[in-house]
């Protein structure tokens, strides 16, 4: 099990700030989870944003990696300070 | 040396944090400390309050890296960051950094830089809560100018 | 508009005088204050104080001439000026300075500048009580520098 | 009579911090204040120093101003902030 957080206007999107959910098998690298989340939220494209960055166990990772059974995976939309 | 990095969802108190920071000095000339307040003013309507969202321990990493930066600049004796997070109604306070070294100028330029970066760079998400409903606040260009002042006196 | 200027021999809170000001305040997004605290380090011995003279009404008004151009070209909400006088031990604050403003620039620069005038220009004599005796002592090179940055960059 | 006061320094050579006197008739511009002032206390030269300037009930005059019988004159030494 994985938990998606999604951080700032995306939770608008969502309707949730986090979910914990089991990853679909051909969710295998981190540009899977964009048009996972495209569909299952019907969103209109915020997931696709390059400026929405990914991040899989604290750490920011481009579309090209590798998913191996992360713990958890947050979607973060551009960050503004304080 | 004396580092306080705080981020809590309770309420800041700048003179009992001011307080605290003096407290721990024993070599500086001058002590600086910003507060930064929620302000009623929004681009459109009244702002009741803000919702702050932090992701632990990005939001933390990244202040720290911020104050080894400070500290590897400026002659510093102490540094204290609390930042508040959830929800802060107007009038309240959202953060607080407070600087100590020998030299009155790099305490200056010491908080100064660090509030660039928590009010540009930070991991934080931020919806003002107003009276015509809540909106999520992305950066504004004028914070991106703010914090590239300091990479530029780097280069030069 | 929100303008305090005090010169006495009474000791200096900083936490006090930071939560007197902010409680006047009401749309000031950002505020910045500093405090100078008497150093332990002299040029040749142990500093064990300072004997600070002022000349009334001479130095409120040369205080409150650089207030005014403070507060001409910072937009600022509130500005508290505290000057101590008198004999001041190390680790107490001789001086706080606090501003307010919409804009944590404007409160940081206004700050920093009126710093600077307080440090340079503010008529006060100050002599240094050592453990090696009592020394008076003048304007340093590096306090004429910090201040002539203002004037530069009004006429740049 | 009059109260000249001495800054900084300067008492440190006069011994006091103020006087009150009554001002010799042959004192009549601020310059002979500083002649006075420095046979008066043997200063070697002090009261003549350019960056000792001499204020006049808060104001602060050059040598040529004319005293009409002041309440206040004070040496004032180089100030040099707090």
């Amino acid at each position: 099990m994985t938990d998606i957080l999604y951080f700032g206007r995306l939770s608008d999107v969502t309707g949730k700030p986090s979910e914990n959910i089991e990853l679909p098998s051909d969710v295998s690298h981190a540009r899977d989870l964009r048009t996972w989340a495209e569909a299952r939220f019907e969103a209109e494209g915020v997931f696709l944003e390059p400026t929405v960055r990914i991040a899989v166990n604290g750490e920011i990772v481009d579309d090209a990696h590798p998913l191996a059974n992360p713990n958890e995976i947050a979607f973060m939309p551009p960050v503004g300070g304080g | 040396m004396s580092v306080h990095v705080n981020i809590s969802d309770q309420a800041i108190s700048t003179p009992e944090l001011l307080k605290d920071f003096e407290s721990r000095l024993t070599s500086s000339g001058g002590v600086v400390s910003f507060s930064g307040v929620v302000r009623p003013d929004g681009k459109d309507s009244r702002v009741l309050g803000l919702f702050l969202q932090s992701y632990s321990p990005m939001t933390e990493n990244g202040i720290e890296t911020a104050v080894g930066q400070a500290l590897n600049r400026w002659p510093l004796e102490a540094l204290a960051v609390h930042h508040r997070t959830g929800e802060i109604r107007t009038g309240e306070t959202i953060v607080f950094v407070a600087t100590a070294s020998k030299h009155r100028r790099a305490a200056f330029e010491a908080a100064d830089f660090l509030m660039d970066y928590l009010k540009t760079e930070a991991v934080f998400w931020k919806k003002e809560i107003t009276e015509a409903g809540d909106f999520w606040i992305e950066p504004r260009e004028q914070d991106y100018q703010d914090n590239q002042r300091w990479q530029q006196s780097e280069t030069n």
